[in-house]
C-alpha cells in the first residue's frame, strides 16, 4: 500500500503552467497594507493588541517552532520524502535539548542537541523509507510512537535523577538572554505609545521584531532564506529537489538519490528537533511531556500552506503564530475585532473577483461570506472562549479552502522509489 | 523503576515496622514528580511511610485511557493486598465507587471528588474557592493599576472553582477591579496544563493589558507565567504548593503567595486516621477552617496585608463571608 | 499446485508479523537491560497477567474499541485518504449521541439504536466536511482533518457546558451530560470464563462491522470502486469512478465508523459522556490499521495484540518496571511490521514474474545461443 | 561476423548477460560501434534493447561480460562513470522534471559553479544557448518542461546530453513520438553530430527509418545479438524477419463495411485549459457503425484531450450524441455503460490497477456490467470466467488470472484491455494507440479484432501515431492540428509522407 494521497482537482487535467512570482516590492507592500488594515480596524474596534509590541514578539515566538518544524518538513518533501513524524522529531528536540541544556549548562548545548536528536528520528525515517521502502505515513506514525514512548522512559530514567526534574519535566534550563536592535527601541516606543493611528502601529510592529528578541529566534529565522539560497541557488539543493521531482531523471544523470534522499530526511529531523529545542529552551525555559502540543502537524500544515516553499511556509507559520498569539493575549477581544478584519478581506476579494476576473457567481458568494461574518461581529460583543482557541486552526482552514488549488507539490513526494526499478 | 523502589520491595536498612500497612496509590495523569497535585499527594504519602513505617506502591494513570483501565489500577492495588487504596482526581469517582464494592474490607480515599459515596469510601475534598479568595483579595490589594489576572490550564469545573474563588476576593477589595481570565486550552486537550509557552504568552497578553497580578491554576503552564511576570516587572501567584519555595530561583520573588491546596495534608491525615483506625467514611472537606487550603507568606511580599487577609480569614471561618464556587456566566 | 502455492502465500502473510514481534521483543530487551530490569521476567509478568480471565476482558473491550477506530481510518487508507480526524470525529460523535441518548427515555432497541444513529451520523458529517473541501476545494485533507480535530475539541467543550448539552455531576468536579438510561445501555457479555466482568455488547456489532468492511470492498461495485481508487486513480476516472463522490463517500463511510468508536465505551460502560471520557483513540486507531493492513481481520488482530500490550502494561508499575517500554515496543512493532511486509512484498512480487517468466518459456520455442 | 574493418571501436560489448526475476533481458550479447558511425540496434518490444543500452549507461549492471570504449576496458558502476566516459544517453521515456525550467534538467547533475556551491546560472544559460544554437535545436533555457511538446523535450533531452560533452550518444526511440518532419530534423542533426566525430547508437522499430539513417544495424531477438547487417544490403522485409522469425503483418482493412447509422456524432466539441485556452477547438464529425475513423496527428494538438471529452472525463463545450441519444452530461460511466468502449493511449495509467489480478482488471471499467456485477453486488465467479475467456480467446500470455497485471509484458496487458473492452459489445469504440509498444505478433492480432468488431457493425474511432496503421486501418482519415481538424484526407490513397506534412499543417486548410 502506498498512501500518497487522492487529488481531487480535475484528474487528468495538465496542471496550471501560471505561477505568479512574488518580488520584493511586491512583499513588502503586501505586508504595508495588511498593516494598514490592521490598523484600521484596531481603531474601529479598539483591539489594541492586533498591532502591539507584545503580540508581534509572541506571535513570532509561537510562529518559529512551527516554521522549523514546517521548513524540516520542506526538506523532506522536496527530496520526495513525506515526513508526518516531524511531531516525534520535535518531541526528540524537546527531550534532548532540556537535557543538554541542563546537563551541560549551557543552553546552546541544548540547541545542538535538540537537532541531534531530531536528526535520529530523521535517521530512522531514512532508514524505513529510503533503504526498506516503507510507506511514508506508516513509518512517520511510528516514529511519533516511538519518540513519544523513548521521552517518556528517558524522563524516568534521568530526570527523575536530577534537581527540580521529575518524570514528566526537565530541570530549568539556562537561558539564552535575547537581544534588541540598539538605539531605536526608545524612539520607537515613545511613538508607539502616543496611540496615533498607522504611525504607533509601524512603530509597535517593528518594536515586538527588533527588541528583546532571542538569538535563537534570529538562528531560525536566518533558517528560512538559508533555505532558499541551498535549495534554489546551490548545486546540492538543485540535485536534492530533483530526487522529489523526477528521482529516475536525477538517477540517469549520475545523481545519487538515496543519499541526496538520506540528508534530506536527516537535515528534516534535524529542523524538527531545532523547533522542539526551541519550545523547550527559549519559549518555556523548561521540558515538560507533551508540550509539543501536535505542533510538528501544524508544521505539516504550515508547509503545505506555504506551497512547499520556504517564503510560503514562513508566511504560513507567521500566521498561524499571529492568530495563537492573538486569542491566548486577549483572546475574546482580538478574535472579535479578527471577525471584522477577515469581513473587511471578504470584501476586497468579492471586488477582485467581479472586476478582475469577472467571476460574478463567486464575487456574490464571497460578499455574502462577508456580510455573514460582518452580522456575526456586528451582534456579538466578544468571542467565546472555546471558540478562540480553534481561530488558528479556523483561518488555517479557511485560507487553504480558498486557496488551495494553487498548491503544487514536488510531483514525486510519497512515491516509493528504487534505484532501477521505476521508469 | 528508579526512585520509589525501595518503598515497595522493602529498604533492608530499615525493617519495616510491624503495624505497618501496605498503601496503594493510584496517582492521575503525570503521577510523583509533576510538581503539582499529584506530587502533594506522593509528600503526604512519604510523610505517613516513614512516620507509621509503612511500604507503598504507586501507580499512574495516562493520558487518555478508559474507566476499565482505572479500575484495574485499583483493582491491582486492592488484589495486591495493598490496604488502604488512595486515588487521586476526580476520575477515578466512579472506578472507585466500583472498586470499593468489590473490597468491602479494603478502605479507599479519593480525592477532589465526593460523587462516589460508599461506606469504604473516604472522600477528601478541598475549598479551593476559599483559598483562592485570600489570594484574590491578596492581589487586588497589590495591584497598583486596578487590574488583575487568572491564567487557567484547561477549563474545566475544578479550575472553574479557582477563578471563581480568585474573583470573588478581588471584588470583595475592589468591587471595580478589572479581571483578565484566560485558560489555555479545553478539555479534552488537557496540554494546558504541561505547555509553560501558552502560560507565557497569556500571562504577558495579561500585563500587557494592564494586569500586574496574575493568579494561576495552570499545573506545569505556571512557570511561564511566573517567567513573563518577571519580564514585566510584575507580580504572580502560585498555586496548590507553596511555589515560592519550589518555583525556579530566578522567578521566586515574583511570587507573592501562594494558595495552598494541601493534599499532602489530607493524604496524610487519612493514613493517620487509617493507622489508629479512625477513618471515616464519607465527606471530609478541607477548607480554611481545619487548614486544607490557606495562603502562604513565603518571601514576605504579603506580610503587609497579612492583617487584611487574616481577617477575611476569619470571616469566612465564621460564616460571613460566603465564597462562591461557581463563575457567573 | 494451486494449494501448495495457497499454504506457501499463508505462510508467507504470517512472516512478516511474527519478524516483527520477534524484532518489537528484541529491542524491548536491550531496553529492559539498559534500565536494569530482568527482561525474561518482565514478559513473564506481562504474560501471566495478561491471560487472566479478567485482564482478557479488558484486552478484548479495548480492543473492540480500537477496532472500530483502525476501521475508520482503513476505510480511508484503501483510498489513499487519511483521515487523521478520527480522534475529533468520534469524541464529537460520541458527545452529541450521549446527549440525545440522555434525553430521551425509549424501547431498549429503539434507544440504543437512536443513540449510535446519532452518533453515526454526526461522525459522518464532520468528516464528510474534510471530504467536501477535498473533493470542492481541494483542500488536502492530512491539514482539514487536523484542523478539525482541534475546532472539534472547542466545540465539543463549548457543548459540553451546563448551559448546554452538559449537566453538573453534585460533589464532583467532573461534569458529564445526562446519564443514558438502562434502556439506552447495552448489556455485556459473559464470553471468559473465570472472571465476573464482562465483555462489551458492542464487540458483536464490531465484528459485524469487520465482516461488513470485507464484504462492502470485496463484494460490492462501491468496494469495488474505493479500491480501484486506492491503487491507481488516474485508471479508476478512467473506468468511470467519479473520483469527487468517491472522496466524500469515502469520507463519510469512514467518519462514520468513527462515529462507532465511542459507543462501546459510552453504552457500555459510562453511560454518559464526561471530561474524563477516553481521547486519543483515533491516533492509535492510525497505527492499529497499519498493523493490519488495513484488512479487517489484519486489523482484529493487531486491535488484540495493540490491546493485549497496553493491559498487561498496567502490572509493569505494580514491579516497578517503566511501563512506557510497552510505548516503545508498539511503536517498535508498528515500524517493524511494515519494514517486514515489505521486504515479503517484494519476494512475492519477483516470484510472481519469475512464474509468469517460467510458464512462458515453457510455451515458447526454444531460443538458440 | 560481416564487420572486422577499422580496428578501435567506440563500443564494445562481449558477451553480455543480464537476469531479472524470471526473465533474462541480455544473453551473450556482442557488439560493437565504429567511431563516426550511426549504428541502429532494432528488435521486437522486450528483446532487451533498452536494457542493453542502460548497461552501457551504467545504469544496470551486467552479471557477465565486458564492455570497452575506445578499446580500454571499463566497470560503470554508475551512469556518473558512464559520463565522465563520455556517453550519453536519451531514454525511451523522457527523463525530465516538468516542474524544472529546462536549464535545471540540462545541468542537474554537472553544474556549472562558482565557489564550488552556487550555481552559475548565467554561465549555464549561455553555454545552453550556445549549444542550442551550435546545433540548430532551438532551446529556451527558461521555459518550463511542463510547458513543452514533445519534440522541444526530445531536443531538451539531446541537449542534455551534448552539454555533458558526450563523445557516444545512445538514443533510445527517439522518433517514437515524433512526425515524420520532426523526424527528419532529428536525423538532420544526428548526421551533424556524426561530422564531428560523434558516435550515435539508435533504437527504432521503424524500420525505413532505421535503413535511411544507420551505417550499421544489428538485430536483437529475445535478448541476444542476431546479426549485423549494412543497410544497403538488406530490406525492411528482411530486418523484420530477423527480428521476428517470420513474416510482418500489414495493417489493412478489406472491403468496407461502412453503413448509414450513425453512432457516434460530436458537434462543436470544445474543451479548454484552467486558463481558458481551448487545446480542442470546435471538433465536429461523425462515426458510422462499421466505420473507423482515424485522427491523425502530432502528439500534444488535443487528441487525448478529444478522448477524454468524448469519455466524459474533461468537461467540454458543445454537444456529443450516441446513436440519437445527447449524452453530452453525462457520466463517464453512463457513456460506458451505454456502449462506449475505450482502449486507453497509456495502459499502465488509465487503462490497469498493475497491483490487482487480471480477473480484476476485466472488471475495471465495467464494474456495472454482466458479468461481472449484480445490482451493487460483484460478480466474482461471472468475472473469474469470463477472464478465463478472454485470456483464452485474445492468447494472452498468463499462467492464470489470479496474477498480478504488472507481471504480464506489455503486449499481454494491451490483449487483455483489447479484449476486456470487446467484451462490453460496445457500439463505439475510442482506440487510443491501440498499438502502441506492442510487437509485431500482437499488433496482428489486435489489428485482426479490430477488423472483426468493425464487420459486426462496431463504430471506431482511431487515434495513432504510427501513421502506416493509420492509413491502414481507417475508413475515413482526419487531421488534428492546434485542437482543431484541418483537413479530411483519404486514406485510400495517401502517403505516410503527405500525411506527415498534413499533420504539420504545412498543408493548408482542406
Ligand atoms: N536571491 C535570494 N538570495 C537569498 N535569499 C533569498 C533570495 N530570494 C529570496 N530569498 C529568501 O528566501 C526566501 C524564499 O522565499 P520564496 O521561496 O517565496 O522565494 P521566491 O521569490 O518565490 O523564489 P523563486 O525566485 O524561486 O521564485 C525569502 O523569504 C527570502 O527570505
Ligand atoms: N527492471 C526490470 N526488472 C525486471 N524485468 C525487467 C526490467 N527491465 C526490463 N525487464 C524485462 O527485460 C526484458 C527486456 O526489456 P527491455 O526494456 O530491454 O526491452 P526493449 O527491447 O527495450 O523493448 P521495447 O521495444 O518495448 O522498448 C523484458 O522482458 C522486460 O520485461
Ligand atoms: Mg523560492
Ligand atoms: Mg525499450
Amino acid at each position: 500500500m502506498s498512501v500518497t494521497g487522492v487529488t481531487a482537482s480535475v484528474p487528468l487535467q495538465t496542471p496550471p503552467a501560471r505561477r505568479t512570482r512574488l518580488t520584493w516590492p511586491w512583499i513588502l507592500i503586501g505586508l504595508a497594507g495588511l498593516i494598514v488594515l490592521l490598523a484600521v480596524v484596531r481603531v474601529a474596534t479598539g483591539a489594541d493588541d492586533l498591532t502591539s509590541e507584545g503580540a508581534v514578539n509572541a506571535a513570532v515566538r509561537a510562529a518559529v517552532p512551527i516554521g522549523l518544524a514546517g521548513l524540516g518538513g520542506l526538506w523532506a518533501e522536496r527530496a520526495g520524502i513525506v515526513n508526518i513524524g516531524l511531531e516525534g522529531m520535535m518531541i526528540l528536540g524537546t527531550w534532548f535539548g532540556a537535557w543538554a541544556g541542563v546537563a551541560f549548562g549551557n543552553p546552546w548545548a541544548g540547541v545542538v542537541a535538540g537537532a541531534l536528536g531530531g536528526a535520529i528520528g530523521g535517521l530512522l525515517h531514512a532508514l524505513a523509507t529510503v533503504t526498506f521502502g516503507v510507506d511514508h505515513i506508516i513509518s512517520g506514525v511510528a516514529i511519533n510512537i516511538v519518540a513519544f514512548g523513548v521521552v517518556k522512559y528517558l524522563s524516568r530514567v534521568i530526570f527523575t535523577e536530577m534537581q527540580g526534574g521529575g518524570e514528566t519535566q526537565s530541570p530549568q534550563i539556562p537561558q539564552i538572554d535575547p537581544v534588541s536592535l540598539p538605539w531605536i527601541g526608545t524612539p520607537l516606543r515613545a511613538l508607539g505609545e502616543k496611540e496615533w493611528f498607522l504611525i504607533s502601529d509601524f512603530a509597535n510592529v517593528l518594536l515586538g521584531l527588533t527588541q528583546n528578541v532571542s538569538p535563537f529566534t534570529l538562528l531560525a529565522i536566518l533558517l528560512v532564506p538559508l533555505t532558499f539560497w541551498i535549495l534554489w541557488r546551490t548545486a546540492f539543493g538543485l540535485r536534492l529537489r530533483s530526487c522529489g521531482e523526477r528521482p529516475v531523471a536525477a538517477e540517469s544523470l549520475g545523481v545519487n538519490v538515496y543519499s541526496y534522499k538520506y540528508i534530506a530526511v536527516v537535515v528534516s529531523g534535524a529542523f524538527a528537533g531545532l523547533g522542539g529545542a526551541f519550545l523547550a529552551i527559549v519559549a518555556a525555559g523548561i521540558y515538560r511531556e507533551d508540550q509539543t502540543g501536535g505542533r510538528g502537524y501544524i508544521g505539516l500544515a504550515a508547509m503545505i500552506f506555504g506551497n512547499w516553499r520556504p517564503g510560503g511556509l514562513a508566511a504560513g507559520s507567521t500566521l498561524f503564530g499571529y492568530t495563537d498569539a492573538l486569542q491566548l493575549r486577549q483572546g475574546g477581544t482580538s478574535v472579535h475585532a479578527l471577525l471584522l478584519l477577515v469581513s473587511i478581506l471578504l470584501v476586497g476579494i468579492a471586488i477582485y473577483q467581479l472586476v478582475r476576473q469577472s467571476r460574478i457567481r463567486a464575487a456574490v458568494v464571497t460578499a455574502v461570506g462577508a456580510a455573514l461574518v460582518f452580522v456575526v461581529y456586528a451582534v456579538t460583543d466578544t468571542v467565546p472562549e472555546q471558540f478562540t482557541q480553534f481561530t488558528p486552526h479556523l483561518v488555517t482552514l479557511l485560507v487553504l479552502a480558498f486557496a488551495s488549488q494553487r498548491l503544487r507539490m514536488p510531483a514525486s513526494v510519497g512515491l516509493p522509489y528504487r534505484r532501477g526499478e521505476s521508469t | 523503576g528508579a526512585e520509589n523502589t525501595d518503598s515497595a520491595k522493602g529498604d533492608p536498612s530499615q525493617p519495616a515496622k510491624p503495624q505497618g500497612a501496605k498503601i496503594g496509590l493510584a496517582y492521575d495523569i503525570g503521577g510523583r514528580g509533576d510538581q503539582s497535585f499529584n506530587d502533594a499527594a506522593a509528600r503526604g504519602l512519604d510523610q505517613a511511610k516513614t512516620e507509621f513505617g509503612a511500604t507503598a506502591n504507586e501507580l499512574e494513570a495516562s493520558p487518555g485511557e478508559t474507566e476499565a483501565q482505572k479500575e484495574e489500577r485499583l483493582r491491582l492495588l486492592a488484589t495486591g493486598g495493598f490496604n488502604p487504596v488512595i486515588a487521586v482526581g476526580f476520575a477515578y469517582s466512579k472506578p472507585v465507587a466500583k472498586v470499593a464494592q468489590e473490597f468491602p474490607n479494603v478502605k479507599f480515599a479519593l480525592v477532589d471528588d465526593e460523587a462516589a459515596k460508599g461506606p469504604n469510601i473516604s472522600n477528601l475534598l478541598f475549598a479551593e474557592h476559599e483559598g483562592s479568595f485570600l489570594v484574590g483579595a491578596a492581589a487586588a490589594l497589590k495591584s497598583k493599576k486596578n487590574s488583575i489576572g487568572f491564567v487557567g490550564g484547561v477549563q474545566v469545573p475544578l479550575i472553574a472553582k479557582f477563578e471563581a474563588g480568585f474573583a470573588a476576593g478581588a471584588k470583595h477589595i475592589k468591587p471595580d477591579i478589572k479581571i483578565q481570565t484566560k485558560y489555555l486550552t479545553q478539555p479534552p486537550d488537557f496540554s494546558g496544563f504541561n505547555d509553560p509557552a501558552k502560560g507565557k504568552t497569556a500571562a504577558e497578553g495579561m500585563f500587557d493589558g494592564g494586569a500586574d497580578v496574575v493568579y494561576q491554576a495552570a499545573g506545569g503552564s505556571g512557570g511561564g507565567v511566573f517567567t513573563a511576570a518577571k519580564a514585566a516587572n510584575a507580580f504572580a501567584i502560585g498555586v496548590d504548593s507553596d511555589q515560592a519555595l519550589t518555583a525556579d530561583a530566578s522567578v521566586k520573588d515574583v511570587i507573592i503567595t501562594s494558595m495552598l491546596k494541601k493534599v499532602d495534608v489530607a493524604v496524610y491525615t487519612f493514613l493517620k486516621g487509617f493507622a489508629s483506625n479512625s477513618v471515616t467514611a464519607g465527606s471530609t472537606i478541607y477548607d480554611l477552617k481545619v487548614g486544607g487550603v490557606d495562603y502562604s507568606v513565603t518571601g514576605g511580599k504579603v506580610d503587609d496585608i497579612k492583617a487584611q487577609l487574616d481577617e477575611l480569614k476569619q470571616k469566612i471561618i465564621s460564616g460571613e463571608i460566603k465564597v462562591p464556587d461557581k463563575t457567573t456566566g | 499446485m494451486i494449494s501448495r502455492f495457497n499454504v506457501r502465500s499463508a505462510a508467507l502473510t504470517l512472516v512478516a508479523p511474527v519478524l516483527a514481534i520477534v524484532l518489537a521483543v528484541g529491542i524491548t530487551t536491550v531496553v529492559l537491560l539498559v534500565s536494569g530490569d530482568e527482561p525474561l521476567e518482565t514478559f513473564g509478568y506481562m504474560v501471566d497477567y495478561g491471560f487472566q480471565p479478567r485482564t482478557m476482558v479488558l484486552t478484548l473491550n479495548l480492543a473492540t474499541t480500537y477496532y472500530f477506530s483502525a476501521l475508520a481510518v482503513a476505510i480511508g487508507f484503501r483510498m489513499n485518504l487519511f483521515n487523521i480526524g478520527v480522534d475529533g470525529q468520534y469524541r464529537l460523535a460520541a458527545l452529541i449521541a450521549a446527549a440525545v441518548g440522555g434525553a430521551v427515555t425509549l424501547p431498549a432497541p429503539l434507544h440504543v439504536t437512536l443513540t449510535v444513529l446519532v452518533a453515526v451520523l454526526v461522525g459522518a458529517c464532520w468528516a464528510g466536511l474534510a471530504g467536501l473541501l477535498k473533493a470542492t476545494r481541494g483542500v488536502s485533507e492530512v491539514i482539514s482533518t487536523i484542523m478539525l480535530n482541534v475546532i472539534a475539541t472547542g466545540l465539543g467543550a463549548w457543548l459540553l457546558h451546563t448551559d448546554r448539552l452538559a449537566v453538573a455531576v453534585s460533589g464532583s468536579n467532573n461534569i458529564g451530560t445526562k446519564p443514558i438510561g438502562p434502556s439506552g445501555q447495552v448489556p455485556g457479555l459473559h464470553l471468559i470464563a473465570g472472571t465476573e466482568v464482562k465483555v462489551y455488547g458492542f464487540v458483536v456489532v464490531a465484528a459485524l462491522a469487520g465482516i461488513g468492511f470485507h464484504f462492502m470492498l470485496n463484494s460490492t461495485r462501491f468496494g469495488f470502486d474505493l479500491r480501484a481508487t486506492g491503487r491507481s486513480e488516474s485508471a479508476a476516472v478512467a473506468s468511470g469512478v467519479n473520483v469527487k463522490k468517491m472522496i466524500v463517500g469515502t469520507m463519510v463511510l469512514s467518519g462514520a465508523v468513527a462515529g462507532l468508536v465511542g459507543m462501546p465505551q459510552l453504552l457500555g460502560a459510562s453511560y454518559s459522556y464526561s471530561l474524563d471520557f477516553p481521547t486519543g483513540l483515533g491516533f492509535t486507531g492510525i497505527a492499529i490499521a497499519l498493523l493490519g493492513r488495513n484488512n479487517p481481520l489484519g486489523i482484529a488482530f493487531g486491535a488484540l495484540l495493540w490491546s493485549f500490550l497496553t493491559n498487561s502494561a498496567s502490572i509493569l508499575d505494580v514491579h516497578q518496571i517503566s511501563k512506557e517500554i510497552v510505548i516503545i515496543m508498539q511503536g517498535v512493532i508498528v515500524l517493524s511490521v511494515v519494514v517486514a511486509y515489505e521486504l515479503v512484498r517484494r519476494y512475492r512480487k519477483s516470484a510472481e514474474q519469475r512464474r509468469v517468466g517460467q510458464e512462458l518459456a515453457a510455451t515458447a520455442e526454444p531460443v538458440k545461443g | 561476423m560481416w564487420m572486422t574493418a577499422t580496428p578501435e571501436p567506440a563500443v564494445e560489448l562481449k558477451g553480455i548477460v543480464k537476469r531479472f526475476p524470471g526473465v533474462v533481458a541480455n544473453r551473450d550479447v556482442c557488439l560493437k560501434v565504429q567511431r563516426g558511425h550511426v549504428h541502429a540496434v532494432v528488435g521486437e518490444n522486450g528483446a532487451g534493447k533498452s536494457t542493453l543500452m542502460k548497461i552501457l549507461y551504467g545504469m544496470q549492471r551486467p552479471d557477465e561480460g565486458e564492455i570497452r570504449i575506445n578499446g580500454a576496458p571499463v566497470t560503470f558502476r554508475s551512469p556518473s562513470d558512464a559520463i565522465a566516459a563520455g556517453i550519453g544517453m536519451v531514454h525511451q521515456h523522457f527523463m525530465l522534471a516538468d516542474n524544472f525550467t529546462v536549464l535545471e534538467n540540462v545541468i542537474l547533475g554537472s553544474e556549472p559553479r562558482q565557489a564550488g556551491t552556487v550555481i552559475d546560472f548565467s554561465a549555464a544559460r549561455k553555454r545552453i544557448r550556445e549549444i542550442s544554437d551550435a546545433y540548430g535545436l532551438g532551446v529556451n533555457p527558461d521555459s518550463l518542461v511542463e510547458s513543452l511538446g514533445v519534440g522541444d523535450r526530445q531536443r531538451v533531452e539531446i541537449l542534455k546530453v551534448l552539454y555533458r560533452g558526450a563523445k557516444i550518444l545512445i538514443l533510445d526511440e527517439p522518433t517514437a513520438v515524433l512526425v515524420p518532419q520532426e523526424v527528419e530534423e532529428l536525423f538532420a542533426s544526428l548526421r551533424g553530430l556524426v561530422r564531428e566525430g560523434h558516435t550515435v547508437l539508435f533504437i527504432s522499430h521503424k524500420l525505413d527509418e532505421v535503413l535511411s539513417v544507420a551505417d550499421e544495424i544489428t538485430v536483437i531477438r529475445r535478448g541476444t545479438t542476431v546479426e549485423t547487417v549494412n543497410p544497403g544490403q538488406t530490406t525492411a522485409r528482411r530486418l523484420a524477419e530477423l527480428m521476428v522469425g517470420s513474416e510482418l503483418p500489414v495493417p489493412e482493412l478489406r472491403e468496407s463495411t461502412v453503413t448509414d447509422v450513425v453512432a457516434l456524432a460530436v458537434e462543436g466539441l470544445t474543451v479548454r485549459t484552467p486558463e481558458g485556452r481551448p487545446i480542442v477547438d470546435d471538433v465536429s464529425f461523425e462515426i458510422r457503425k462499421g466505420e473507423v475513423l482515424g485522427i491523425a496527428g502530432v502528439e500534444g494538438n488535443g487528441q487525448a484531450e478529444l478522448v477524454e471529452a468524448i469519455m466524459g472525463i474533461r468537461p467540454a463545450a458543445g454537444t456529443i450524441r450516441l446513436s440519437d441519444t445527447d449524452i453530452t452530461g453525462w457520466t463517464t460511466r453512463r457513456r460506458r455503460v451505454s456502449g462506449v468502449g475505450h482502449i486507453p493511449e497509456d495502459r499502465h495509467r488509465h487503462g490497469l490497477l498493475l497491483e490487482a489480478p487480471l480477473w480484476e482488471n476485466r472488471i475495471l471499467g465495467h464494474q456495472t456490467e454482466k458479468p461481472n456485477a449484480k445490482g451493487p453486488w460483484i460478480d466474482r465467479s461471472g468475472a473469474r470466467k469470463d477472464t478465463a475467456r478472454i485470456v483464452d480467446e485474445y492468447d494472452v500470455r498468463t499462467p492464470g488470472i489470479d496474477v498480478h497485471a504488472s507481471a504480464l509484458s506489455g503486449g499481454n496487458q494491451q490483449k487483455l484491455i483489447v479484449g476486456r473492452e470487446m467484451s462490453g459489445d460496445p457500439v463505439v469504440l475510442i482506440a487510443s494507440h491501440p498499438t502502441r509498444g506492442v510487437d509485431v505478433g500482437a499488433q496482428a492480432a489486435i489489428w485482426d479484432h479490430l477488423r472483426a468488431a468493425r464487420a459486426r457493425g462496431l463504430a471506431v474511432l482511431l487515434i495513432s501515431a504510427d501513421l502506416d496503421e493509420l492509413i491502414g486501418m481507417s475508413d475515413t482519415l482526419k487531421v488534428i492540428c492546434g485542437g482543431r481538424i484541418v483537413r479530411a484526407v483519404d486514406p485510400h490513397n495517401v502517403t505516410p509522407e503527405e500525411l506527415g506534412s498534413a499533420m504539420t499543417g504545412a498543408g493548408g486548410e482542406a
